[in-house]
């Protein structure tokens, strides 16, 4: 078994399903199933020995620094199973959700954005990295434009104007970097990288900050983030703040912590976190269609973890992942949520929900359920991410981070309350006699359970959170691992 | 020399492109121009001069007389996703231009706030 | 259980000499005023007539149960009154309970017959009645506070909340707390003419204008009862001010004397002065009362 | 019911002596009689002297003072106060206008016979009459409470029939709850 | 078996079920809500008195253990929550959503019992952001223009909370850990700025939720809104969590500080002012809840008031008082949730004249009122008393009369309550209203008695605060079963009070029945002294606008002043900002091209700033 079954199967589903399509549109949805289902048992059977012990894997058998490798360390291991499960649900609820032919392109982009994703998590080669950002940022474009309506092709033009720039100076980097150190590897380029005068470094830094801040939404280069979100299809938008956002905001970080640990980096991303934070969750605040406020506050949340990465003590790193996996979880549900609301009451308005709740009751408790876990509010999974991060960001002495984040906080249960009780405590406005499809349900059901039991059991996640904060820390570990396995 | 400024150049007309220009075709194009200039920055990296292709075709030819192939490779990698991209792009324009029937940028803008 | 069976005395006879004292006050506070209107005015004895001729009126109405116990809790709260307060200073007799409360208490049980008196003239449905009740409360709230300021400066002056004690402190005729305390009897005396509720603070009742308030549907016996604990609570309370201010009494004449000198002060200041307003008789309070007790206090801290 | 008997029981002689001394008037100032009610209370004639003093409403009240004349608007009202009372309870008829009509015996709209609708104790006569004479009509009517024979809201009950007659002749509208102690 | 973490178990299994129930066989949902609250009554009063339960959560060990003073309250939510559902299973029977209700009833309660168990901040803070929520969706429970006092409650609230939770924060950066065992005590070893800090912050956090005076804003409407036996647990038990957590952090935390008198005076006067001024609005309120509403807020003043002063009697007169809050308050809602029941309004200007109607409604009402004014012989009367003592003898001069002019002022709104729904006219509107079901009469008569017994014997309920005020490290007070004393040698035998009173009351109405009830006739409320004139039937004579006017008249200066418009104000000028920012992102593809440029530019040329290095 081997981590590269996490690229090449995704992938070589999004080249079956074209051609499985001409024969039958009914297997081509259950083909990212299946394909899901496998990875799941690859997750499993690889988990347990990469939270210990990383394993390399080296591509057609070059060897490091010289051939392409994946790195399947603690940190890839997590992330890739949770990419595996947000992908596993967002099937399920894509399943019925989308219904407009070409079928086959949805998956065949969805698995691209999967293999994309998950390159970018295991790969340990920069320029791979770039190609993945790139796999990804294409299938990105091309869902968000997916509905073929005005709007989509409008968010999506502008996703890949900013897109492209993010991948200008991702590969201007990429190309200075090797330019001084030549070598791709990243393991080798942290070796290497002390060597480069400050200057240089300070400047591929500020090329990655950009090309990198773009996908992970930084204030002020997510302007793409609102209006992708909202016009993509809804399981589209989970998997942008599920998996996109994710695998992005974890290649910068393994960046910055491999190649530019300097302490006024960390201060300017806890700074950009913070602003990213403020201005997300109070533009959220005042918007109207409900899915660019669940943009908003994915935006909100992104800059909450990117502030716990700042801090960069072994506490913050590891409540910056359980932020960014409850993040994952909690934002999918609320996108599923939303798609059906949004698709019963006929409006992306949030004044059309009124009365939603009764007609769609069930539809409406997920959606209330995930308001109330991503506010950070108890029993759910999302108060003791909060709570650590908190925790960890005023250990470092960073009060007035604390306050910020707890302001927004009280903004975000504002806009969040406010569309909760709309749906529920309206006269009653909205019928329809389309009824939610169960896979939907079901998808939506597997997610509050895992929320709700991590939020009862914390320790299940924080257990394996903690090797995988330690991967991002331990930079001599990661090179040994990397060159020397 | 001449090369670094003229990826420079490139990249930095691109930019104007995309950033004054109102027309969507010329946005795209400026677009196709940042990336040009960057893959010729590319190619300026790994080029060593008067070295050869680096193909060990004849003997005592060393890899220090060769031109870099990585960023040649890369350049090849980089140039098919610009292509990719640059294809995504137009035919988002198209779609664009169907329903608005407008290139104007400035007036395609009805999502904000 | 071992009774003493002279308290048992004083508890019966008490609020009967209250009452026959508090009638004849009655009756000759109207013989002043008629004197002072330059009339002949009506025997001492008439409030005790009337209030016989009331007792044997027949009563064949009534608005309900608490209109039925308004009255009942009214004079339940004069006589408890009167009970927790030392009517004579050192008599076995006449200091009933005296010593099972003290003045915070007495602040709250003098208030239960107004709430009492309230309800039943509420179940009777008259505006009229609301209205005084209204008038009433908020006048209330006007002089309760010069008056516990005064008491808060003597409490605190004498360092205890015990009627007793306070007694016991004002064995001669310079120890009385009017003497020792000035600023607070002046505070307590301007409450004390509101707690009376004759004019210039009798918007409650006012005859003309609200057809008498409270009562204005009790007749017959429920009024005859009203007065009978308005006699008695007067009494108590000019017992009570006494015992405060002016050293008490130890034997009945020297209660008879003060208390009557006492009575005077409303008595009178109420026949040459027109009706407040309640807001007017409110901000009456809350201004010299006030700064009196205020100073009391202020004196007493400093 | 307590009615006024010449018993020689104690309680009752207590009884009619208190009432004797304390009648509580409600007056009804109907037509001129009214401003007579002012001297006789104050300082010259001081009624207050004899226990008479005004009550702000009938339920307190002993006695019902009709000062003057009554238009059938009035007797209605008239009525409704005098049912309102508590037994035991008296009426003085004040001037000659209750008594036979007075000035008005030949107006459309005024009652000319008071006692026909209300049983009147004691007449107190004029046009008007002094404060001598009311004083001289109360200390008739006390003489009458002591003796027990001020008697006209007995008279009233048993004759409820009569007096309903009465009334119900001259006020059209008749909307009155009924009378029942 | 009977443990802590089962009785929690039990809240919220029970709370799940009865929503699932709901939906499956609706008739079971209540009965098994109540069987949970007799479960929780049952396991709370059995708790053993040592039981500490540790449990590790990511780094932290959670502890919950039972203490005196948790006990004390625990016990009382454990009635409330009992009383409170015994009281809807009639009121709520004929509403809708009902599995939602009693989810969210029993999480309130839940939580609520997790706060008095829990025995380190995180698991305070846990339940008590349980309890938050829970509560927010019993608020917007009702009807449309719940939804915006719902959000103001839950803004509030989660201010509250996260300055709590921002104190936790602080502690925990400087002391390493969250336990009460390792803070309580250890408080002096962190330094003294951010000792302030954490104190002011949690005094904030539970002052929200006690509706302390410049943070009470949400406590009328939220109220008033909610159903009314969720409003008796509200401002019964849910209230007392703040003062649960005040007496914590005053006692445990800033007690052993240098500025704990500081602390005392300024939240003395607060409360002190909270009670004049809450008491001042609430005579001027036309509905009855949110008269109600006004009046708790009032009395949670009295009760800070009583925790600041920090004598051992005004100790215990504060937690008398909490303690008979809770039961007097949720005897007074209950009785106006009984007539909003039959009536459909809490309009004071609408009801009427139920005294004959609804008989144990009103009694309740009647007992609640007079032991909310403190009047003997009932039970309000023994706080109110130790409260003035305790005042007068620590020198609280100024306090004790804006104590006493609130404590009198409260008559005014008390009667105008009574009055307004019980007495008055009984007009034709109301004719058909009957009394309500047994079951929400038995917790009001219960708690009737309550107030009786206690105004009796006041040592019943002095007893176990006096060991909760030793968990408190407060000196222990002289008391007897009903003879309460004072530490200048004043007592109040609260028997011989009683039985005076009844004596005399008894005695008295003897005599004026036999004398004059027995001969009487009852007579309509229209046959009233009216000039002779004769009123019709619709005729409106009740009294009932604008009652106070002339007091308010004369306290007109201090209801003008509403604090709640500042804060709309600020509300206001947030929302605005909010939406001038959202206008940076414009729409336009090229603006948003641009800002990447600029930010470029930016880093670039501050690069010194950011990163120390010029480029």
């Amino acid at each position: 078994m081997s981590p590269v079954h996490f690229i090449a199967i995704p992938l070589f589903a999004a080249f079956l399903i074209p051609l499985v399509g001409k024969v039958s549109k009914n297997l081509v949805k259950l083909i990212p199933g299946i394909v899901f289902l496998y990875l799941s048992y690859v997750a499993i059977t690889l988990f347990p020995i990469g939270i210990h012990k990383p394993i390399v894997e080296i591509i057609a058998g070059f060897k490091a620094p010289f051939g392409i490798s994946l790195y399947y360390g603690p940190l890839a291991a997590f992330l890739t199973t949770m990419i595996t499960l947000i992908g596993f649900v967002i099937w399920l609820y894509s399943y019925k959700f989308i219904i407009r032919e070409p079928i086959e392109k949805y998956y065949m982009l969805f698995m691209m954005l999967i293999t994309g994703s998950t390159g970018i998590v295991l790969t340990g080669d920069v320029f791979n990295l770039f190609v993945f950002l790139e796999i990804t940022a294409i299938a990105a474009y091309s869902l968000t434009a997916f509905l073929r309506d005005k709007d989509g092709a409008e968010a999506a033009f502008k996703y890949l104007l900013i897109g492209s720039f993010s991948s200008t100076f991702v590969l201007l980097a990429i190309v200075l970097l090797y330019a001084n150190v030549h070598t791709l590897n990243m393991a080798d380029i942290a070796t290497k990288i002390s060597s480069v005068p400050l200057t240089t470094r300070i400047f591929i830094l500020i090329l990655f900050l950009m090309g990198l801040g773009i996908e992970s939404e930084m204030f002020p280069l997510n302007g793409w983030a609102p209006d992708a979100y909202s016009q993509a299809p809804s399981p589209v938008g989970a998997v942008f703040g599920g998996i996109v956002v994710k695998a992005s905001i974890y290649a910068l970080m393994r960046l910055i912590y491999l190649m530019f640990e300097f302490q006024s980096v960390m201060h300017f991303l806890v700074i950009m976190g913070v602003i990213t934070m403020l201005i997300a969750e109070m533009s959220a605040m005042r918007q109207q269609q409900i899915k660019r406020m669940l943009a908003f506050s994915s935006i909100g949340q992104m800059g909450l973890v990117i502030i716990a990465f700042g801090v960069g003590t072994e506490p913050s790193v590891r409540a910056a992942l359980f932020q960014m996996f409850n993040h994952a979880l909690i934002k999918s549900l609320l996108f599923f949520a939303a798609g059906y609301l949004v698709f019963h009451s006929g409006s992306k308005k949030i004044s059309a929900l009124d009365g939603l709740g009764h007609d769609k009751p069930i539809t409406s408790f997920f959606f209330a359920f995930g308001a109330l876990a991503i506010i950070g509010l108890p029993p759910f999974s999302g108060f003791w991410s909060k709570l650590y991060v908190l925790l960890s960001v005023a250990n470092s002495g960073l009060f007035a981070a604390v306050a910020l984040i707890l302001f927004s906080s009280v903004v975000e249960a504002i806009y969040y309350l406010r569309v909760v009780s709309r749906l529920y405590f309206n006269t009653e406005v909205a019928t329809d006699v389309r009824r939610t499809p169960v896979s939907g349900l079901v998808a939506m059901g597997i997610l509050t359970l895992v929320i709700l039991f991590v939020g009862f059991y914390p320790n299940l996640v924080l257990h394996w959170m903690t090797p995988a904060a330690n991967e991002l820390l331990n930079k001599a570990a990661y090179i040994k691992a990397g060159l020397f396995h | 020399m001449i090369y670094f400024i003229t990826s420079v150049v490139l990249i930095l007309t691109g930019m104007y492109a995309v950033l004054v220009k109102k027309n969507l075709i010329k946005i795209v194009i400026g677009l196709s121009i940042i990336d040009s200039g960057v893959h010729l920055l590319m190619i300026a990296i790994g080029y060593v001069k008067n070295a050869t292709a680096p193909i060990f075709s004849k003997p005592g030819l060393t890899a220090d007389k060769m031109v870099d192939p990585v960023p040649q490779a890369l350049v090849l990698t980089s140039i098919v996703i610009g292509l990719a991209v640059t294809a995504v792009a137009l035919s988002l324009v198209i779609r664009l231009y169907d329903h608005h029937k407008t290139l104007d940028i400035n007036k395609i803008r009805k999502l904000k706030w | 259980m071992n009774i003493n069976w002279l308290s048992v005395l004083g508890i019966i006879t008490t609020p009967i000499i209250a009452f026959i004292v508090g009638v004849t006050y009655g009756g000759l506070t109207r013989r002043i005023t008629a004197r002072i209107q330059n009339r002949y005015g009506p025997p001492s004895s008439q409030n005790l007539l009337d209030i016989i001729k009331l007792y044997s009126k027949e009563t064949s109405i009534q608005h309900g149960v608490m209109q039925h116990l308004g009255p009942v809790f009214a004079i339940t709260a004069s006589i408890t009154t009167l009970y927790f307060i030392p009517v004579i200073k050192n008599s076995v007799v006449f200091t009933n309970l005296s010593f099972n409360g003290d003045l915070i208490f007495l602040l709250y049980i003098m208030v239960f017959g107004s709430l009492g008196m309230a309800l039943g003239a509420g179940q009777t449905g008259n505006p009229n009645a609301a209205i005084g009740v209204s008038r009433g409360l908020s006048q209330m709230v006007g002089y309760e506070i010069p008056f516990v300021l005064s008491l808060v400066a003597i409490m605190t002056q004498f360092h205890t909340t015990s009627l007793t004690d306070l007694l016991a402190v004002q064995k001669h005729f310079a120890d009385w707390i009017i003497f020792q305390s000035p600023l607070a009897f002046i505070a307590g005396i301007l409450a004390f003419l509101g707690m009376m509720g004759y004019a210039p603070f009798d918007v409650v009742i006012a005859p003309a204008e609200i057809a008498s308030g409270p009562p204005s549907e009790f007749g017959g016996k429920y009024l005859a009862l009203m007065m009978t604990s308005r006699s008695i609570f007067t009494f108590a309370k000019l017992v009570l001010f006494t015992d405060i201010f002016l050293g008490g009494a130890s034997d009945f004449i020297t209660l008879i004397i003060k208390t009557f000198l006492l009575y005077m002060i409303p008595v009178l200041t109420g026949i040459v002065f027109p009706r407040f307003r309640t807001e007017q008789s409110i901000c009456f309070f809350w201004k010299w009362p006030l700064v009196f007790g205020v100073l009391a206090i202020l004196v007493v801290v400093l | 019911m307590i009615y006024d008997k010449s018993s020689g029981k104690i309680v009752d002689i207590i009884k009619n002596y208190a009432r004797k001394h304390s009648l509580w008037i409600v007056a009804y100032g109907t037509g001129c009689g009214a401003i007579e009610l002012p001297p006789t209370m104050t300082s010259r004639y001081d009624a207050e002297r004899f226990g008479i003093r005004g009550s702000a409403t009938p339920r307190q009240a002993d006695v019902l003072l009709i000062t003057g004349y009554l238009a059938v608007k009035t007797l209605k009202r008239v009525i409704r106060t005098y049912e309102q009372m508590q037994d035991p309870k008296y009426v003085i008829g004040f001037g000659s206008c209750t008594i036979n009509g007075g000035m008005y015996w030949d107006s459309y709209n005024t009652v000319k016979a008071l006692d026909r609708y209300l049983p009147v104790d004691v007449y107190i006569n004029g046009c008007m009459p002094r404060p001598e004479a009311v004083i001289s009509g109360f200390i008739e009517l006390q003489k009458l409470i002591e003796a027990g024979k001020a008697n006209g809201a007995k008279k009233y009950k048993e004759n409820l029939d009569w007096y309903r007659e009465n009334q119900r002749k001259v006020i059209k509208n008749w909307k009155m709850p009924d009378y029942n102690w | 078996m009977i443990s802590i973490p089962y009785i929690l178990l039990i809240a919220f299994a029970g709370a799940l079920l009865s929503f699932v129930i709901h939906h499956i066989a609706p008739k079971l949902r209540t009965p098994v809500a109540l069987l949970t609250t007799v479960l929780l009554l049952y396991f709370v009063w059995a708790l053993p008195a040592n039981s500490l339960i540790n449990i590790k959560i990511g780094d932290f060990i959670l502890t919950w253990g039972t203490t005196a003073y948790g006990q004390l309250f625990g016990m009382l939510v454990a009635v409330l929550g009992f009383f409170t559902v015994l009281y809807s299973t009639d009121f709520m029977a004929s509403k809708e959503r009902l599995g939602y209700f009693y989810m969210n009833f029993l999480f309130v309660i839940g939580g609520m019992l997790g706060i008095v168990y829990s025995q380190d901040f995180i698991s305070l803070f846990f339940f008590w952001e349980i309890m938050t929520w829970s509560s927010f969706m019993l608020v917007i429970y009702c009807c449309k223009d719940a939804q915006s006092i719902g959000l103001k409650y839950f803004v509030f609230s989660a201010i509250g909370a996260y300055s709590i939770l921002i104190g936790i924060v602080l502690l925990y950066s400087s002391m390493g850990t969250l336990q009460f065992k390792n803070i309580f005590g250890h408080i002096n070893e962190i330094s003294t700025g951010i000792k302030i800090s954490v104190i002011i912050l949690m005094i904030i956090g539970f002052g929200v939720k006690s509706a302390l005076m410049p943070l009470h804003v949400w406590a009328p409407d939220a109220y008033a809104v909610s159903p009314s036996p969720f409003t008796a647990l509200f401002s019964g038990a849910l209230s007392k969590m703040g003062i649960f957590g005040i007496g914590l952090v005053l006692f445990k935390l800033a007690a052993h500080t240098g500025f704990y008198s500081y602390v005392q005076y300024t939240l003395a006067w607060i409360g002190g002012i909270t009670a004049l001024l809450a008491t001042f609005y609430a005579i001027a309120q036309t509905d009855a809840k949110k008269l109600l509403a006004y009046s708790s807020i009032g009395q949670l003043g009295y009760i800070i008031v009583g925790l600041a002063i920090g004598t051992p009697l005004s100790i215990a007169a504060a937690l008398f008082l909490a303690i008979l809050h809770a039961i007097f308050k949720s005897m007074l809602f209950m009785a106006t949730g009984a007539v909003y029941m039959r009536t459909g309004t809490t309009n004071m200007t609408e009801v009427s004249g139920l005294i004959r109607k609804m008989p144990i409604s009103f009694v309740t009402a009647l007992f609640g009122i007079i032991t909310v004014a403190g009047v003997p012989p009932l039970g309000g009367f023994a706080a109110k008393w130790m409260l003035y003592e305790s005042l007068i003898q620590s020198g609280h001069y100024f306090l004790v009369i804006v104590i006493f002019a609130a404590s009198t002022a409260a008559f005014l709104y008390l009667f105008r309550y009574i009055f307004s729904l019980f007495l008055g006219q009984e007009e034709k509107e109301w004719e058909n209203v009957k009394e309500v079901p047994w079951t929400m009469q038995i917790p009001m008569i219960l708690m009737t008695i309550f107030v009786l017994v206690i105004g009796v014997f006041p040592g019943l309920l002095l007893d176990p605060i006096s060991s909760a005020m030793q968990y408190l490290n407060v000196k222990p007070f002289d008391y007897q079963m009903s003879v309460l004393f004072n530490n200048w040698g004043g007592k109040v035998d609260m028997q011989i009070v009683v039985r005076s009173i009844a004596a005399v009351f008894i005695l008295l109405g003897i005599f004026i029945t036999i004398k004059g009830y027995r001969n009487t006739r009852y007579v309509t409320t229209k046959d009233i002294h009216t000039s002779g004139e004769i009123p019709t039937e619709n005729e409106n004579l009740t009294y009932a606008v604008d009652f106070y006017k002339p007091f308010e008249r004369s306290i007109a200066p201090l209801l003008k002043a509403s604090i709640d418009k500042v804060y709309t104000l600020t509300g206001d000028i947030f929302e605005q900002a909010f939406d001038y920012l959202r206008y940076v992102y414009t729409g336009n593809g090229q603006t948003y091209a641009m800002y990447v440029v600029l930010f470029l530019a930016i880093l670039l040329l501050f690069s010194e700033l950011i990163f120390g290095i010029i480029l």
